[in-house]
């Protein structure tokens, strides 16, 4: 509506009488009074911290040599509250598994492999995403024409089902499962850049530059990219969610990162059998992918939020 | 002015917007009338409040805003208007009779009543009593209450002071049922984008039949093409059965905003309210819209209420200008009146500012500065920081009202307290 | 063509013309105030557009397909045979499958056979050199069964939702609303199905746990699992489109003619909100048909995703290829029927 | 090129458009293939002479911006020149147009988004420095660059503490100062002010046009005041030109220009402005009808379908002739050959078509038209422009095939002399663009031509041009020899695009069909005709 739009500018025209002025130190600042950014950004520093000092915290070897036939799958000792026989396994608080090995060490140094293959892949497809959207969307004719639609085959196709046949292709390996997320993922990335600097193109003050005689090079990394960050940052926040869910279903199914690493979809899917007498096995684990996935996700909305008010309700 | 019937009546309206930032006050107490058959022109720059009276008009203030103050009285009959001004006079002495405890009650209650958010009685001093409840000025709600408590002592035949009718004609006491059957039917309004303002899944057709059959009852699709057909023809469209079957897309912004003017008179409303009608079409086809509403007006014998930034286009169209700055009606005359004599200093500026066709200057004469931030309360004049012949007083004084000539009303301190011969 | 009907009324297609010149153009009030309507040929041009652009990305799937089994690493043959085959016999089995041939003829050969229908002939110990064509036939049905309902559950449940939480913004209502979508869209469609398996069939025994045995009660927990992430991304989409559509001048405008807020809300800003819905609707196939395999897997039900995940852990490509195909066929139908249902939909779509 | 000629006084002009033309295609279909262009310019002859302000008015989609867009190669001109300061600049390289935006500028409508809301003032102001290098002076670079934005900012009228604030915080005024700084840094000798005032309020408006006027006679600018509100180009420019659909229709100093308007449009234009006086209120009857689309831009004068003074001379199009008959249509009786015989009537160019109900009504039809247009042809110049009825043969078409071609570059576009010039590569659909025009010239247009009265149109479509042709089969073979015989006697005179014609042929298409046509004599459009004083009109009314 006019009227709000109208009032919204005023609004910013308000602010700025009052003298403030929109820093980093401002965003910050509201990002900080923003509850999702918040709690999205506390969970990822818990788990980002505890994947990273994994190896020297006092935790159980996640991974070791001998199988001891008489710790496998422990409740959790406070499990005694639901009535199960707790007679041994004080230290694994989120029990054993099958093979006795510490849950609650392999979900964190799951994690590691998790958060690693997710940032790396979004880290990989943002730039093979930006590069080829911001060309795209720059440059626009033929160029555009050719790299739209090999955007949009990409785009049409699930991630996942690609990731998939990435995988189950390249064989199961860690560096393969962040090619192939990598691969399937880029063109959300493209995309939205691309859509971004179509936008950010028809703004007068690429024009004004292009009068001055800049160069198109320029214009692209001084005037249209920066313009484009916003949206891009909520998007790689929400991509690492996305990265997550799609490494964990892939190891889920066998095509990920394999065993002895420890990685949670692999940890669910051997969860499966032994649901009725090991829940505690599927569920804390999770539990755990839940609450990083729903960091990441909060994370991105919030700040979308903070960022740009006006893109509420851009995912997809 | 004697001899016209007022049809709509504006008094003390305050709109007010209640952001995390602040309250912005978009309207700042807005005295107006419009009287029957009349066109009245409402001129200001961009946020100065003129398309939230319309919006207020119609109860239909967006989002965080809300109307916090003043009465709408609408198609008021005569007797009703006397008596009721006769009882706000009673009401008014009896509020300056009472005592200061009775004020503080009565202020919390009025304040309560009217924006929604309670004051501790008690800790009001009489400087912000006298700011909510202006000794010139008694609320509604001072005047119920007053009725409220003499009621009984009323006559029988008097219906207006046994509460009943009293204050049954401002629209802002309607429930949300009755005002919407006074929306589209007695009030109608023209939006100023008609790109954006019109529906744009469904077609012209569709559109203005719902209306009409909302508002007339006709349900019979023949009868209701046909109404459609002449409705459109009124806003002379040459091939009403071909726009009938268009989308509002498939349409050019003049046919659009015609189709715009269709909806809005479809129901013959008495008072049509047209939001910057021109402001997103060419000349030649603005010309065309005025020249349609104007006679368009004078054919149906409603009242219109044009508001625009354009002078010129009021200056053509309408009978009555009021000019808008900062929320507050500054200047109010008959349009040859205020063109002629601009007794406000924004009023003249704005007019020398107007670059005027065949009258070429080598330097338009400007106004400094730009329009204040409504956030802030105005202790005095909104407009004292670009005026030329601000003095002391109009940074802390709220200029009044006056009337310095027949209905010629200035809001200046360079007027008050100089009314004209014949007034009053 | 301006057609007339019959001989008369021929004024149908004319207005009243300017008074001022006999011969001058009427068509400066009935064109110049009309711009070119839909025809039904546009219509027609824009959907074989469609299709012809779809053309590629079915291509490209092939083609990554293709890749898919010319990259493996694992050599099928080697799985098929017993552990001890002489190295000739692999060579025959090699040049039987046509292994031996170089890239791009064994991808022309590819795309031959499966203009044909052929997809092959597993290699899979279990069903060795069934058609892979005959399996997917064979199993297509059962995933078709669960997105189907899949897709009702999600709309039946995100549309509603995302009206009422944008009708009540801002309320606790609202709020609760989003924290559900934000968790039910966090859940791992896996970990959802596990904890669903543990509620209904474990502890309450209320639901079959897994296959098909239990006729319609086995498709509830997998379909719930499916749609209940989409359902919360369509509440998300349909909340946020309802809002911006209700901050658009038209409601307004429509308020201003004193329509009741009901016909408001229900007619005109549902109709608009529900455009940007639609657009998706194939990328929510596609969603369905990435979490199909997965959810397939978690519940043994025996669709294609389980096929898939069965024909990988037991190397057997030539079914992987064949089912992964036929899913992206559904991915490129749904993107097909959602462009064009939008077309329809929405008139301001441009064909030309 | 009167109208770009020398004024009295005999400076030269700064910049000069010759024929500037810019044509936007529309595409349509599976294929997307070019059905028609947006006449956005189309031939336009302006020339801005140094110091003064010339006024360009119109109303929205005449053309007027990207006017202003493509002097400054921001948008590249389909055809005509363009000289700056006596350089031909039209076909110079991007990398060279660099080179001349330091002393061409503009400033843009839309104050909002012309600044980058990402940086401060100051790196706004001082981005021409960045791409051209800091000003000239002695000492310190920086230094002397900030001294240079210090000067700029001051000379818009806002203070240096404003430099290191971002965008945002400013007014919609203060921000059109800025990008006018940003416009003068690089000393520019003419800028384009792109309606730099229609986004602001008429207080704030007024400030920013007395400083433009203030700059522009301390600096010595050119201005091209491009706007569509006449009131303010009258306050602002030396001489106003005014467009309609692409072309200039009147161009006159300021003075002559309000105190004497020629043109009918212009007048309208005029007399559709409200002024701010209620004393000066007069019914204003303005123009009819709306500005028709600048795909199809009516034939001969383009404003003469809403012109209340067009004579018969003006124009007239095929269109005409059916709006024409279909009147007749609704006034005479049913039984009547007209709506008796006829289905449907459509037009295209300068040609009508005549939808009948049988094949045997052609001559039935034919004869009444012929009747008809002979009694009325006096009444109507329309009716007296029909030069051919004769029956047409809905399925077949003269169809003319095009290679692309291949020509040897021009020196003039190629920035180091020393080099050969790349050979020009033009597809063959532009191809057959330039024949479809080359063919009307000789065929159609030159009255020497044996099938002059024959042709219905002649399109390109794709890599072919296909002809209509009236009446019989015979004349189809009339039409492909004559076309052949024109074609070798091109070829032997080298004319490149003769030499890209692959084929001729008669094709047919769709099932039988008959109709009945009728061809319309070609209208010319009016020119610029000066009328003394400086004044320019392109309108019959003023023919010499």
């Amino acid at each position: 509506m006019r009227l709000r739009k109208g009032l919204n500018d005023r609004l910013l025209g308000w602010k700025m009488a009052g003298g403030a002025r929109e820093t980093i130190a401002d965003m910050i600042q509201r990002g900080s009074r923003n509850k999702m950014v918040v709690i999205g950004l506390s969970v990822i520093v818990v788990m980002v911290a505890l994947a990273v000092f994994a190896p020297v915290l006092p935790i159980a070897d996640p991974t070791p040599s001998e199988i001891h036939p008489e710790d496998q799958t422990l409740p959790p000792h406070w499990f005694r509250f639901f009535g199960y026989n707790v007679s041994k396994g004080d230290g694994h608080i989120f029990g054993t598994d099958e093979l006795g090995r510490d849950v609650f060490s392999r979900v964190i140094w799951g994690a590691r492999v998790s958060l690693l293959v997710a940032t790396l892949a979004v880290f990989f497809s943002l730039v093979i995403g930006v590069l080829l959207g911001l060309t795209a969307g720059y440059f626009g004719g033929k160029v555009d024409y050719i790299i739209a639609s090999t955007i949009d085959l990409f785009w049409t196709f699930p991630a996942f089902l690609l990731a998939l046949a990435f995988a189950a292709a390249l064989g199961p390996s860690l560096n393969n499962v962040i090619l192939a997320i990598s691969i399937s993922y880029w063109a959300g990335f493209a995309r939205l850049m691309r859509g971004q600097a179509l936008a950010v193109r028809e703004r007068l003050f690429v024009e004004a530059s292009r009068a001055l005689g800049a160069k198109n090079i320029r214009i692209m990394f001084t005037h249209v990219l920066p313009n484009c960050l916003a949206p891009l940052i909520v998007w790689a926040s929400i991509g690492v969610a996305d990265a997550i869910t799609i490494e964990s279903s892939l190891s889920f199914l066998g095509v990920g990162t394999q065993p002895p690493t420890p990685s949670w979809g692999y940890m669910l899917y051997r969860g499966i059998p032994y649901l009725e007498e090991a829940p505690w096995m599927a569920t804390f684990t999770g539990l755990v992918l839940l609450l990083t996935i729903l960091g990441f996700n909060l994370l991105g909305d919030g700040l979308r939020d903070v960022l740009d008010p006006r893109m509420k309700g851009l995912r997809r | 002015m004697p001899g016209r019937k007022p049809l709509l009546e504006i008094v003390g309206l305050r709109t007010q917007f209640f952001l995390h930032e602040g309250v912005v006050t978009a309207l700042d107490g807005i005295d107006f009338t419009v009287y029957e058959k009349e066109s009245v022109g409402i001129v200001g720059e961009t946020g100065c409040g003129k398309s939230m009276t319309a919006f207020s008009i119609l109860r239909l203030v967006p989002g965080p805003g809300k109307i916090t103050a003043g009465n709408i009285f609408f198609m008021e009959p005569q007797d009703v208007r006397q008596r009721r001004m006769q009882l706000e006079i009673e009401a008014q002495e009896w509020y300056r009779r009472s005592s200061l405890v009775e004020k503080k009650k009565l202020v919390a209650l009025y304040d309560y009543r009217d924006t929604g958010r309670k004051k501790k009685a008690k800790k009001l001093t009489p400087a912000q009593i006298d700011k909510i409840v202006p000794p010139d000025r008694v609320p509604t709600g001072v005047t119920r209450y007053y009725l409220a408590q003499n009621a009984k002592t009323m006559p029988a035949s008097d219906k207006v002071g046994r509460a009943a009718a009293l204050f049954s004609f401002d629209l802002l006491t309607r429930t949300d049922d009755q005002m919407r059957s006074i929306r589209g039917k007695s009030i109608s309004m023209i939006f100023q984008d008609p790109a954006t303002a019109l529906d744009p899944v469904f077609t012209v057709a569709y559109q203005l039949g719902e209306v009409i059959s909302l508002h007339q009852g006709i349900y019979d699709r023949a009868v209701l093409d046909k109404k459609i057909e002449e409705v459109l023809k009124l806003v002379r469209i040459a091939a009403p059965v071909n726009v009938m079957k268009q989308y509002p897309h498939e349409l050019s912004g003049g046919m659009k905003q015609r189709v715009m003017i269709a909806l809005a008179l479809s129901c013959s409303p008495s008072l049509l309210i047209a939001d910057e009608p021109t402001t997103a079409l060419d000349v030649t086809i603005q010309a065309q819209i005025l020249n349609l509403l104007r006679d368009l007006m004078r054919t149906t014998g409603s009242s219109m209420m044009l508001i625009t930034h354009n002078l010129g286009v009021v200056a053509e169209v309408c009978d009555r200008i009021c000019v808008m700055y900062a929320g507050r009606i500054v200047e109010e005359a008959e349009t040859f009146e205020l063109f002629a004599n601009p007794r406000h200093p924004y009023t003249a500026g704005l007019l020398a500012a107007f670059p005027k066709l065949g009258e070429r200057k080598d330097e338009l004469s400007v106004i400094r500065g730009t329009v204040p931030n409504l956030m802030r309360p105005f202790q005095g004049c909104a407009f004292v920081e670009r005026c030329e012949k601000a003095t002391e007083v109009c940074g802390e004084d709220m200029p009044r009202r006056v009337e310095i000539s027949p209905g010629h009303f200035v809001s200046c301190h360079l007027w008050t307290g100089k009314e004209g011969p014949n007034v009053r | 063509m301006e057609k007339l009907e019959n001989p008369l009324p021929f004024h149908f297609i004319c207005g009243t013309r300017p008074k001022h010149a006999e011969q001058k153009h009427l068509w400066t009030a009935a064109d110049g105030g009309c711009k070119g309507k839909k025809s039904m040929a546009d219509l027609i041009s824009y959907v074989i557009r469609k299709i012809l652009l779809a053309i590629p990305v079915i291509l490209l799937a092939t083609f990554i397909v293709f890749l898919m089994l010319y990259l493996t690493p694992g050599d099928p043959i080697v799985n098929i045979l017993p552990p001890h085959a002489s190295p000739d016999d692999i060579q025959k089995l090699r040049e039987k499958y046509g292994f031996d041939q170089p890239f791009i003829v064994q991808y022309g050969k590819f795309l031959y056979r499966l203009a044909q229908g052929d997809l092959g002939q597993s290699v899979s110990r279990q069903t060795l050199n069934l058609d892979v064509s005959d399996l997917i036939i064979q199993r297509l049905p059962k995933t078709l069964e669960l997105m189907a309902i899949g897709l009702t559950i999600s709309y039946s449940l995100g549309i509603p939702l995302g009206v009422y939480s944008a009708l009540k913004q801002n309320s606790w209502k609202d709020r609760s609303v989003m924290v559900f979508t934000l968790v039910a869209y966090a859940m791992p469609s896996f970990w959802l199905g596990i904890l669903l398996m543990l509620l209904f069939a474990v502890y309450l025994g209320w639901l079959p746990i897994e296959g098909t045995v239990g006729g319609f009660k086995s498709i509830i927990l997998p379909a719930m699992t499916l749609g209940l992430g989409n359902a919360a991304l369509t509440t998300r989409m349909m909340r946020s489109s309802m809002l911006e559509v209700q901050r658009q001048d038209y409601i307004t405008q429509l308020r201003s003619r004193g329509l009741p807020e009901s016909e408001v809300i229900f007619k005109h800003a549902l109709k608009n909100a529900m455009l940007p819905v639609i657009t998706v609707i194939g990328l929510d196939i596609g969603w369905f048909v990435a979490g199909a395999v997965v959810v397939e897997t978690v519940f043994s039900w025996p669709g294609l995703g389980l096929l898939v995940t069965n024909s990988i852990t037991n190397y057997d490509y030539p079914t992987v290829q064949g089912c992964i195909l036929v899913l992206a066929m559904f991915v490129v139908l749904g993107n097909l029927v959602a462009d064009i249902l939008y077309a329809f939909v929405d008139p301001r779509v441009r064909l030309g | 090129m009167s109208v770009s000629g020398d004024r009295a006084n005999g400076s030269q002009p700064i910049v000069q458009t010759i024929g500037l033309e810019k044509l936007f295609p529309v595409k349509k279909g599976v294929f997307s293939t070019v059905v028609g262009h947006v006449h956005a310019v189309d031939g336009v002859d302006l020339s801005v002479f140094r110091g003064e302000t010339l006024g360009l008015v119109g109303e929205s989609g005449c053309g007027k911006t990207t006017v202003g867009r493509t002097i400054l190669r921001l948008a590249e001109p389909t055809g005509g020149r363009i000289i700056f300061q006596g350089k031909d600049i039209t076909e110079i390289p991007q990398s060279a147009v660099r080179g001349f935006r330091k002393r061409m500028q503009i400033v843009f409508q839309d104050p909002y988004s012309s600044l980058d809301p990402r940086m401060t003032v100051e790196r706004i102001i001082g981005e021409g420095f960045a791409i051209h290098g800091p000003p000239k002076g002695i000492g310190d670079s920086k230094f002397i660059k900030r001294e240079k934005i210090h000067e700029l900012i001051e000379q818009v009228g806002l203070s240096h503490d404003h430099l290191s604030r971002l965008p945002h915080e400013f007014s919609g005024g203060q921000k059109q100062r800025i990008a006018l700084a940003r416009a003068l840094a690089l000393d520019p000798d003419f800028i384009v002010l792109d309606e730099p005032t229609s986004a602001l309020d008429v207080s704030v408006q007024a400030q920013a046009l007395n400083l433009l006027k203030r700059l522009q006679s301390k600096l010595g600018l050119s201005f091209l005041f491009i706007s569509h509100d006449l009131s303010v180009i009258e306050h602002m420019s030396d001489r106003i030109a005014v467009m309609y659909l692409g072309k200039i229709v009147e161009l006159a100093p300021t003075r002559e220009f309000m105190g004497n308007p020629l043109h009918p449009y212009t007048k309208a234009l005029i007399s559709s402005i409200p002024i701010p006086d209620p004393l000066k209120r007069k019914d204003r009857r303005g123009i009819e009808g709306e500005v028709p689309s600048p795909i199809d831009p009516p034939k001969g004068c383009r404003f003469h379908p809403r012109c209340s003074v067009a004579f018969d001379k003006c124009g007239w199009e095929g269109r005409d002739l059916v709006a024409h008959l279909l009147e007749v249509a609704k006034i005479t009786n049913p039984t009547h050959i007209l709506s008796n015989h006829v289905v449907g009537l459509r037009s295209d160019g300068f040609a009508a078509y005549v939808d009948l109900r049988s094949g045997e009504d052609v001559d039935l039809v034919k004869r009444w038209l012929g009747a008809y247009f002979a009694e009325r042809k006096k009444e109507s110049s329309l009716l007296d422009a029909v030069v051919a009825i004769d029956m047409f043969l809905v399925d077949r078409e003269v169809v003319v095939s095009c290679d692309k071609l291949s020509l040897p570059g021009t020196a003039a576009g190629s920035a180091d002399k020393g080099k050969k010039p790349p050979r020009r590569k033009i597809s063959a659909r532009k191809v057959a663009q330039e024949a479809a025009m080359l063919m009307e010239r000789v065929l159609d247009v030159d009255p020497a031509s044996r099938v002059h009265n024959m042709i219905l149109s002649i399109k390109p479509r794709g890599r072919h041009v296909v002809f209509k042709v009236l009446g019989p089969e015979a004349n189809l073979d009339k039409a492909v020899a004559e076309l052949e015989t024109r074609l070798k006697f091109m070829k032997e005179q080298k004319n490149p695009i003769a030499l890209a014609v692959r084929r001729v042929a008669i094709k047919r298409t769709k099932g039988p069909k008959l109709e009945l046509a009728v061809k319309l004599g070609a209208v010319e459009e009016p020119q610029m005709d000066d009328v003394g004083n400086g004044h320019f009109v392109a309108c019959r009314l003023y023919d010499k």
